[in-house]
């Protein structure tokens, strides 16, 4: 693994995690979004770094070549990546919903009572 | 069949005069951006439209924006009126004639 | 026949399609969603009785062998599980068609509903880690929808912060499949058990371990990370945190139970160690949290965490008895907390409030009411002869086979607050008279309670008594499903062949 | 004879009772009477066969795999508890029928006190002790309904709670008393147990167990300190005191004590405990019951004397000790019961039961004063009563104990000082004296209240001037079960004259010298009560529970404090720690960075992402924040194509983009960013958790070898992607083929996504009216 | 050899005048007449980059697809610099001063209320 | 894949070095702003970039798959801007 | 008051939708075998109606729409459900991939399989959640 990514990933947690701690409900949003990314350039590099070339079947030959990255890790990323993007569409919303209820975008005023 | 040539040609020379423009467009702005001082002289300018369909209007914006020193900024409600954002600008009712009678003329003829 | 498996997930998808086609019919899709539901319970229980009866099911999705397609297992804990999805679904489906408003039907209740269903379903027969993490997610987006569904102000407050710790936990969860999958090169569990046995604890399974166990205690509510449970639980209609209450916590504890038994425990580490503390700071939290609030919803939900604590506590004894008594809590729990839940439901719709200082007097207008919060109160006490007893007393047993005093010191002594909280509820909203100045009282217009929401919590009242009187019966499954858990291999051989 | 089926048929009763008090009404309890009464009879022909020491073991598997069967015994102990059970019964449900007739709820009423019944039955019948738990907790639940039978009054909730709380408490104690003993023993069934005594006590775990077991017994038998819920359960309607709070439940404890004796007795640790429990019980019980106004309070507190003495002499655990034992219990039962009863049935014909509006009633009243004298002679202990003979029995065996004989002596009498003292206060303050104004008219109660007082008085006398037909065959096994052995005890009357009965004298003279002088000793007494002797155990209870509530409170605020943001921050601290922890526990601070050559560009892009982050985070443009992350993103794509991932980057370049244009659609109507919300400490400090939990996440990916141990199963999809799954994309073959349960989860989560958003955009909350 | 050679040439020449863009876009003085740098620059940029890629795999997928790109670009970045020019002259996004006529400005009726220009 | 001729690999390496200039450049301008519209420029001109980059990843890598993914950014990167566009619209339209 | 919408990027979206919508589709039928796929495919197609929504508005893109949104979701369910049960009806495992070539003219074979049944089924379902999504965000006033 090559430092500078685990480097980026790291960094793409802290923005996260600080974004998640801030009150703003919007900073909220995007903190979520940058940990899933985080999440998912993890899930894609852990699985496979070695080889780079796509995963196909090149035309004429039945077997793909034994050069050709694993293709199960951008599958999952994939995977998690579409149903990144629907939690997000939804939580988009949802804090546009909940600013038009509550008039208020500052997460200290959520507190429960 | 003779139609079909001469609108083959005219696209082709469309084209060519297309690129040409875009090339020289790049070299004059590139030159501009690289050299310390603009020699900019720009202004808004509006031009009355006679092509009426939307194929046409959208390819003269299109090509407007993309020749040197012109760029489509809006086209008024009733299609009629097209606005002209121009960097080099000496006289805005020069402009208008160079446009009707070069880039206009053009448009009308490729969608004929 | 192993297509037999599918089913608990198939029948769902069929519900979501009928509902989205059915547009028109309201009533149409009230009929469907709860038949849908019914059918899952049959399913289960025929899964459970050919577990029981024939081993472990296993079903290779797309006739692709073991570790390279996703493999859906049915062993005893599976279908045990699978069992208690169906009954809790059918049950509150059944109820919210006396308790939910035509809005929310309309806005595909029964859709969310039974996806929801799929989803817990989906995690309990799933073999397989990131499949797992697949129906996770589905659990969770229907449950973000239904948890806001209706819109009003307290749910979309609730929802952020449901919605925000949950997606965190999932990413830990992808974060640490991902990191297994680097290392393990396999996401098939029965595999990964394989290749984890021959290769000792590395850091990146430890540590994937670690961020499985974080993501896993998020869901299931354990201490420190049961914020977003009370935070959240008490904003949406009953019939959603009654399903809520019942399941999606307990599918955290599952997935924990699954891995942790599986592969990690057995490595060695702080595990058992890990898993007593969390479990007994858990049960203490939540139940000193729960004995501070009067509104009856909070209670509840309060009470969710520091169950969670038993049962993480009889993982933590990592004894037959003790993950055994773990599962048997599990399924006493989900039944006498979803009726808990319930009979509060019904008795907002009485009375119009949650509020216990608002509330009084049900004890003699309503004594059948009564009788139906006794007995899953009681459950949850842990008085004999119901189920919530032999929870209890299995746990105590184990921990005290184990030499673990301590801990279930503890687990008896929340116990004796849970009986303190349940017995506040009795005593306020039941024995108490009807406080004459409760003004939202009054305003409201007492609605009577119909056969769908009696129903159901009838027939849930009647399984935690049932629990308990035949507890040998229920407990045998618990038993050999502990057993399968603790000696992977019938698993193993199960989905991988030799 | 089959015990399941006694027990059984009460409970089943029980459950009929909504149904029978329907139909039947005012005349059911009568009829409930029958039931108790034949049981009676049934266990009583029992009786010949248990002295012949034919004892009836019965036993159901119920829960074989942990030891837990429905097994019962019936030896001389439970019979003498089952009778005095079912005897009482008897006449309170006849009680009952009358005192009941006209309470809101009587169907409940019966139902609980049937369900008690049944449980105490079940009780002294258990052979397993978990059965044994089973009723013991019901009987708990079934006092604490009926403590709380009249519910609108909030003193009778607060005393029902109260009740269920302590002996809640004991209980769950006695239950991991009892695991722990079935654990040393392997067994549960009192009978094995009984074989195993030696084996307990030299077990590791027997100070535990017998400390947790006694934890029981005492909150049931309301031992001090935990006697106070005794009195305050008095809120009970009188039927239940007499029957739960006198004759039967609270004597559960003694019952449980009596039965472990043989098992865990005889030793130190056993006696001690008893003794000192029993002998504080007794005194202190006897010296509050001397200053009380209440009837039903002044009962309670002589019972929980009582129940003290008891606990002591089981305590002393000598054979005669046991004798006197046995022989107290059914005394008191008698007596106890019949003053409850008689103290309601005042209650309920005058309209109070306190002592300071009664008085001279007994010429309005003959057959219960006669009832009451003889009952209360007996509870003197003067003779010819069976009272007399308990006494005697009792000094005798406290004379006999060894080495604290002198002490225990001592205190015993000055308990039966006051007892005597209160008996008589009793009496007098009801029937003589000066006439009082009581809000109804006195006049002799009902028959059916008069039954029960009568039958116990007498059989009272008959039991004590026939000791050896009446007294003994009851007696005799119960002493044989305690003390696992034949015992030859000869009960008689009259011992002669002897230190004992030297002893019996001076109570009484001395009981009776406080009776005289009662109006300066209770003006005293009250008055050192209430300077010095402040304790008031319910209300230091009751304050213990608040205090806990308001804990629960504080504790509530600082756990659920409600700021989100600190939820999320303790989340990630403790995961953090934990993490870090686990990579340092595996691999030490070592780090196996390997510095490849890393082409130029990646970290080019590596950079761009770097700053575009930071860029996201600082930004005071909530829409900067945005494009960035788009450009994220972006640059994340271009390490998927890096790495071969064409799908990957296409997919999430598409879903950025969509991303981007919804968040610009959302954000449009929302405010801008606000000036800092947080100060700059805060900010400091999310910034270092931020920086600690991206930073295990970076050690991880750095530190873990990513080589895999075995060929991963990938390795399967490049042979079989195209040959099987006739595709060239592998990446889509596994999508749609060798993980297309992945892609139908994931379309599903979409799908229910898009129905959430229609939703909350659609769905809304009716307008309320303006506020 | 000479088509990779033009190819690289035309790779380079493509990226330089994204390079030139993004200079303009820093650079120049005011937005529309970034904008002029933003559109002609990068559009001409990929375009040379495109027919690069078309040289170097001269398969015909490849071709396709490259003039795909390019007329998607053509129409699509002219549309969208339209869109933000006008947008961003309703909202009144200050002119360089140097600007010597804007006829839009005069001709239009504009509703007087005007938006913000930053966020 | 194709073996890369020096030339090529250096001309894409070339080529990659300006397009990530540039790409910082344009970052500048983002966060320099001052206007809105100041932004959404630099949003349209990283979608080349982007477009760029990408066909720079093509050379270097020989793999002409990856043409696909200048395709789709091309195709759909037009929204974002466009979204922006019809953000401000809204703002003066509702102001 | 000005039109507030642009004319230009009306008539742009009225252009690009069908070439958008072509593009998914062989997007969507050569995904097995080049990049692409349900997703995508179905991410473009839908792009091609939130164009034409934002140039215009929800409901004159929900005209052109052959199907309501929510019958999409429905259908593409269904065809996914379908898809994996075909192979049971055979007598396979659930979502047993099911093939037949099929002899084209000019020597050509198409494959068909359930598998690309299955992926038909996702890009049908990602129109409708996308377009469900933006239509109804678009609609926000
Ligand atoms: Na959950
Ligand atoms: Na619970």
């Amino acid at each position: 693994m090559e430092i500078i990514l685990a480097i980026v990933i790291g960094v793409l947690y802290a923005a996260g995690v600080y974004l998640l701690l801030r009150r703003s409900i919007v900073k909220l949003i995007l903190g979520l979004i940058f940990f899933s990314h985080a999440t998912n350039l993890l899930v894609f590099l852990a699985g496979s770094l070695s080889k780079v070339s796509p995963p196909f079947v090149q035309e004429g030959q039945k077997v793909a070549q034994a050069s050709v990255a694993d293709p199960l890790p951008q599958a999952l990323v994939l995977t998690s990546l579409v149903i990144g993007f629907g939690i997000t569409a939804f939580a988009l919303v949802l804090i546009y919903r909940f600013y038009q209820s509550s008039g208020t975008v500052d997460f200290d005023q959520l507190k429960e009572d | 069949m003779k139609y079909i040539f001469v609108k083959i040609v005219q696209v082709i020379a469309f084209a060519g005069f297309y690129l040409w423009e875009l090339l020289k467009a790049n070299l004059v702005l590139a030159y501009d951006i690289l050299t310390p001082t603009h020699h900019m002289k720009p202004g808004i300018v509006e031009i009355p439209l006679d092509i009426k369909s939307d194929a046409e209007i959208v390819t003269l914006v299109n090509l407007i924006t993309m020749t040197p020193g012109s760029l489509s900024l809006d086209v008024s409600e009733d299609k009629k009126r097209l606005y002209v954002h121009v960097l080099y600008l000496e006289d805005p009712e020069a402009y208008r004639e160079e446009v009707k009678t070069g880039l206009e003329k053009r448009v009308k003829e490729v969608w004929s | 026949m192993e297509n037999l498996l599918m089913l608990p997930l198939v029948l769902p998808v069929l519900a979501a399609i009928v509902s989205l086609f059915a547009k028109n019919s309201l009533n149409f899709r009230k009929a469907s969603g709860v038949f849908f539901t019914l059918a899952q319970l049959a399913v289960a229980i025929v899964i459970l009785v050919k577990v029981y009866r024939d081993g472990i099911l296993v079903l290779q999705v797309g006739s692709w062998p073991a570790p390279f397609g996703i493999t859906l297992v049915a062993d005893m804990f599976s279908a045990i599980m699978l069992f208690f999805a169906g009954l809790i679904g059918f049950t509150v489906s059944v109820y919210a068609l006396g308790m939910m408003d035509e809005r929310r039907l309309k806005f595909h209740f029964y859709l969310l509903f039974n996806i929801l269903l799929l989803g817990v379903n989906g995690a309990f027969i799933t073999g397989d880690v990131f499949n797992l993490y697949v129906w996770f997610e589905v659990m969770l987006i229907s449950s973000f929808v239904l948890i806001t569904l209706g819109g009003e102000r307290k749910q979309l407050e609730g929802a952020v912060k449901y919605v925000t710790i949950n997606m965190v936990s999932s990413m830990l969860f992808l974060a640490a499949a991902g990191l297994l999958y680097g290392k393990m090169g396999t996401l098939n569990m029965a595999d990964l058990a394989v290749k984890l046995q021959h290769e000792p604890a590395s850091n990146l399974v430890n540590s994937s371990a670690m961020l499985f166990f974080i993501a896993f205690g998020i869901k299931a509510a354990v201490f420190p990370f049961f914020f977003w449970l009370p935070a959240s639980y008490h904003t949406p209609p009953v019939a959603v945190t009654a399903l809520f209450a019942g399941l999606l916590t307990k599918v955290g504890v599952y997935a924990m139970i699954r891995f942790f038994t599986l592969f990690f425990m057995p490595l060695g580490g702080i595990w058992k160690e890990l898993f007593l503390i969390t479990g007994g700071l858990t049960m203490l939290i939540g139940v000193f949290t729960a004995a501070s609030q009067y509104d009856i919803r909070r209670i509840l939900s309060f009470h969710i965490i520091s169950q969670i604590g038993y049962m993480i506590m009889g993982l933590g004894f990592f004894t037959p008895l003790g993950i055994a008594g773990a599962i048997y809590y599990m399924g006493h729990n989900i039944v006498a907390k979803t009726n808990t839940f319930m009979v509060g439901g019904m008795v907002s719709k009485l009375k119009g409030t949650f509020e216990l200082k608002s509330i009084g007097g049900l004890y003699k207008s309503h004594p059948y009411l009564a009788l139906l919060f006794v007995i899953p109160a009681f459950a949850l006490a842990g008085v004999p002869p119901l189920s919530g007893f032999f929870g209890k007393f299995i746990l105590v047993k184990a921990g005290f086979d184990s030499h673990h005093f301590l801990v279930t010191a503890i687990s008896l002594f929340v116990g004796l607050i849970t009986l303190f909280s349940m017995m506040k509820i009795w005593n306020e909203g039941f024995w108490k008279k009807q406080p004459e100045d409760a003004e939202e009282v009054i305003a409201y217009q007492e609605k009577k309670l119909g056969f769908a929401m009696i129903f159901p919590s009838v027939v849930l009242a009647l399984f935690s008594i049932g629990m308990g009187v035949a507890v040998g019966f229920f407990f045998d499954f618990c038993m050999t499903a502990a057993h399968q858990l603790l000696d992977p291999s019938s698993y193993i051989k199960a989905v991988l062949g030799n | 004879m089959q015990l399941i089926r006694i027990v059984g048929v009460v409970f089943f009763l029980a459950f009929l009772t909504p149904f029978i008090d329907k139909r039947l009404g005012k005349i059911s309890g009568y009829l409930y009477a029958l039931l108790p009464a034949l049981l009676f009879t049934l266990l009583l022909k029992q009786l010949p066969d248990i002295i012949d020491r034919h004892f009836i073991i019965q036993s159901i598997d119920w829960f074989p795999l942990l030891h837990v069967h429905l097994s019962f015994y019936l030896d001389g102990l439970s019979l003498l508890f089952a009778l005095l059970i079912t005897g009482m019964g008897t006449l309170v449900f006849i009680y009952s029928g009358y005192y009941m007739q006209h309470y809101p709820m009587r169907g409940r009423f019966y139902f609980y006190i049937l369900l008690f019944m049944g449980a105490m039955l079940g009780l002294v019948l258990a052979n397993n002790l978990i059965t044994l738990f089973l009723f013991w907790e019901i009987t708990s639940f079934s006092s604490f309904l009926l403590i709380g039978f009249n519910h609108e009054r909030p003193e009778a909730r607060a005393a029902a709670l109260q009740a269920l709380l302590i002996t809640g408490f004991g209980g769950l104690a006695m239950l991991a008393g009892f695991v722990l003993l079935g654990n040393v023993a392997g067994s549960y069934e009192l009978t094995d147990l009984l074989q195993d005594g030696a084996v307990v006590k030299g077990s590791k775990m027997y100070m535990p167990l017998v400390l947790l077991i006694l934890a029981g017994a005492f909150t049931k038998s309301a031992q001090f300190p935990f006697h106070f819920w005794l009195p305050g359960a008095m809120e009970a309607p009188t039927p239940v005191s007499a029957y739960l709070h006198s004759a039967t439940m609270v004597k559960a404890g003694i019952y449980l004590l009596a039965r472990l004796q043989p098992i865990l007795g005889g030793t130190d640790l056993w006696q001690f405990s008893l003794g000192l429990a029993g002998a504080m019980t007794m005194l202190v019980g006897a010296y509050f019951a001397f200053t009380q106004f209440d009837l039903k309070k002044i009962l309670a507190y002589t019972t929980i004397s009582a129940l003290g003495m008891l606990v002591l002499l089981v305590g002393i655990g000598t054979e005669l000790a046991i004798t006197a034992m046995v022989i107290f219990l059914i005394v008191h039962s008698l007596y106890k019961g019949a003053l409850f009863m008689i103290a309601g049935a005042i209650d309920k014909t005058v309209g109070t039961r306190d002592i300071r509006h009664l008085g001279g009633m007994w010429p309005v009243m003959p057959v219960a004063a006669v009832a009451t004298f003889l009952t209360l002679f007996s509870m003197a202990g003067l003779p010819p009563f069976l009272g007399f003979i308990g006494k005697e029995v009792i000094y005798d065996a406290k004379v006999q104990a060894p080495e604290i004989a002198v002490y225990l002596a001592i205190l015993a009498v000055a308990a039966n000082i006051f007892m005597v003292a209160v008996a008589f206060l009793f009496g007098h303050g009801v029937f003589f004296g000066k006439k009082k104004d009581p809000p109804k008219i006195p006049r002799e109660p009902a028959i059916p209240l008069l039954i029960g007082p009568v039958v116990l008085s007498v059989t009272s006398l008959f039991m004590g001037i026939y000791p050896a037909i009446l007294t003994q065959p009851l007696v005799l096994p119960a002493i044989d079960a305690v003390n696992a052995s034949p015992v030859k005890l000869h009960i008689q009357l009259w011992h002669g004259l002897n230190l004992v009965f030297l002893l019996s004298v001076i109570t009484v003279t001395l009981g009776l010298t406080l009776f005289f002088f009662r109006k300066p000793a209770t003006k005293a007494l009250r008055k050192f009560n209430q300077r010095y002797f402040k304790i008031e155990f319910a209300d230091l209870f009751r304050k213990l529970v608040e205090s806990f509530l308001s804990f629960t409170k504080r504790h509530t605020e600082v756990v659920q404090h409600g700021y989100h943001r600190f939820y999320l921050m303790l989340i990630f601290i403790v995961s953090s720690l934990l993490v870090w922890y686990q990579i340092y526990h595996t691999r030490g601070w070592g780090f196996e960075a390997n510095w490849e050559e890393v082409p130029f560009y990646l970290i080019g892009i590596s950079l761009l992402i770097i700053t575009a982050a930071l860029g996201a985070v600082f930004t005071r443009s909530r829409l900067v924040a945005i494009i960035l992350l788009g450009v994220i993103g972006y640059a994340m794509a271009f390490i998927f194509i890096l790495y071969g991932a064409v799908d990957v980057a296409i997919t999430l370049i598409l879903v950025e983009t969509l991303v981007l244009v919804l968040f610009v659609m959302v954000v449009y109507h929302l405010p801008s960013y606000m000036p800092k919300y947080s100060r700059p400490t805060s900010r400091i400090r999310d910034g270092i958790i931020a920086l600690v939990f991206g930073g295990f996440m970076t050690a991880l990916v750095l530190k873990a070898e990513f080589i895999k141990i075995s060929p991963p199963i990938s390795d399967y999809f490049l042979k079989e992607a195209f040959t099987k799954g006739h595709g060239r994309n592998i990446v889509n073959v596994i999508l749609v083929d060798f993980r297309g349960l992945d892609t139908m989860g994931e379309t599903v989560v979409l799908m229910i996504a898009a129905i959430g958003v229609f939703s909350l955009l659609k769905l809304k909350p009716k307008k309320k009216k303006e506020e | 050899m000479i088509s990779e050679w033009i190819s690289a040439v035309l790779l380079v020449l493509g990226a330089f005048f994204m390079l030139l863009a993004a200079i303009g876009v820093l650079r120049l003085p005011d937005l529309y007449i970034r904008m002029h740098a933003a559109t002609k620059a990068s559009s001409f940029g990929a375009l040379l980059m495109l027919v690069a890629v078309s040289i170097h795999f001269p398969v015909a997928y490849v071709i396709i697809e490259a003039a795909l790109v390019i007329i998607f670009i053509f129409i699509t970045a002219p549309v969208a610099s339209h869109m933000i020019g006008r947008i961003a002259h309703l909202l009144k996004v200050p002119k360089w001063e140097k600007t010597i006529i804007d006829e839009l400005e005069n001709r239009i009726h504009y509703d007087e209320k005007g938006g913000k220009t930053d966020d | 894949m194709i073996l890369l001729s020096t030339v090529i690999t250096n001309a894409a390496n070339v080529a990659m070095g300006m397009l990530l200039l540039a790409f910082f450049l344009a970052f500048w301008r983002l966060v320099k702003g001052p206007s809105l519209p100041d932004r959404v420029v630099v949003l349209d001109l990283i979608a080349s970039l982007v477009i760029g980059i990408t066909l720079a990843i093509t050379f270097l890598s020989g793999e002409k798959v990856y043409l696909n993914v200048a395709v789709m950014i091309a195709l759909i990167t037009f929204m974002g801007t466009v979204a922006f566009a019809i953000y401000l619209k809204k703002r003066y339209y509702d102001k | 008051m000005s039109n507030p919408y642009s004319n230009i990027f009306r008539i742009a979206a009225t252009k690009l939708r069908p070439l958008l919508f072509i593009l998914s589709l062989i997007v969507l039928y050569r995904g097995h075998q080049q990049p692409g796929g349900g997703f995508i495919g179905g991410l473009m197609a839908a792009s091609a109606y939130i164009l034409y929504a934002l140039a215009f508005n929800s409901a004159e893109a929900r005209r052109k729409l052959p199907l309501s949104t929510s019958a999409l979701l429905g259908t593409g369910l269904a065809v996914i459900l379908v898809s994996g049960l075909l192979s049971v009806l055979a007598g396979e495992p659930f979502m047993t991939g099911m093939w037949t070539t099929l002899h084209l003219p000019f020597g050509q074979e198409l494959h068909l399989g359930t598998p690309v049944l299955f992926d038909a089924g996702v890009y049908l379902a990602v129109i409708g959640v996308l377009l469900t999504i933006m239509f109804d965000i678009i609609d926000i006033e």
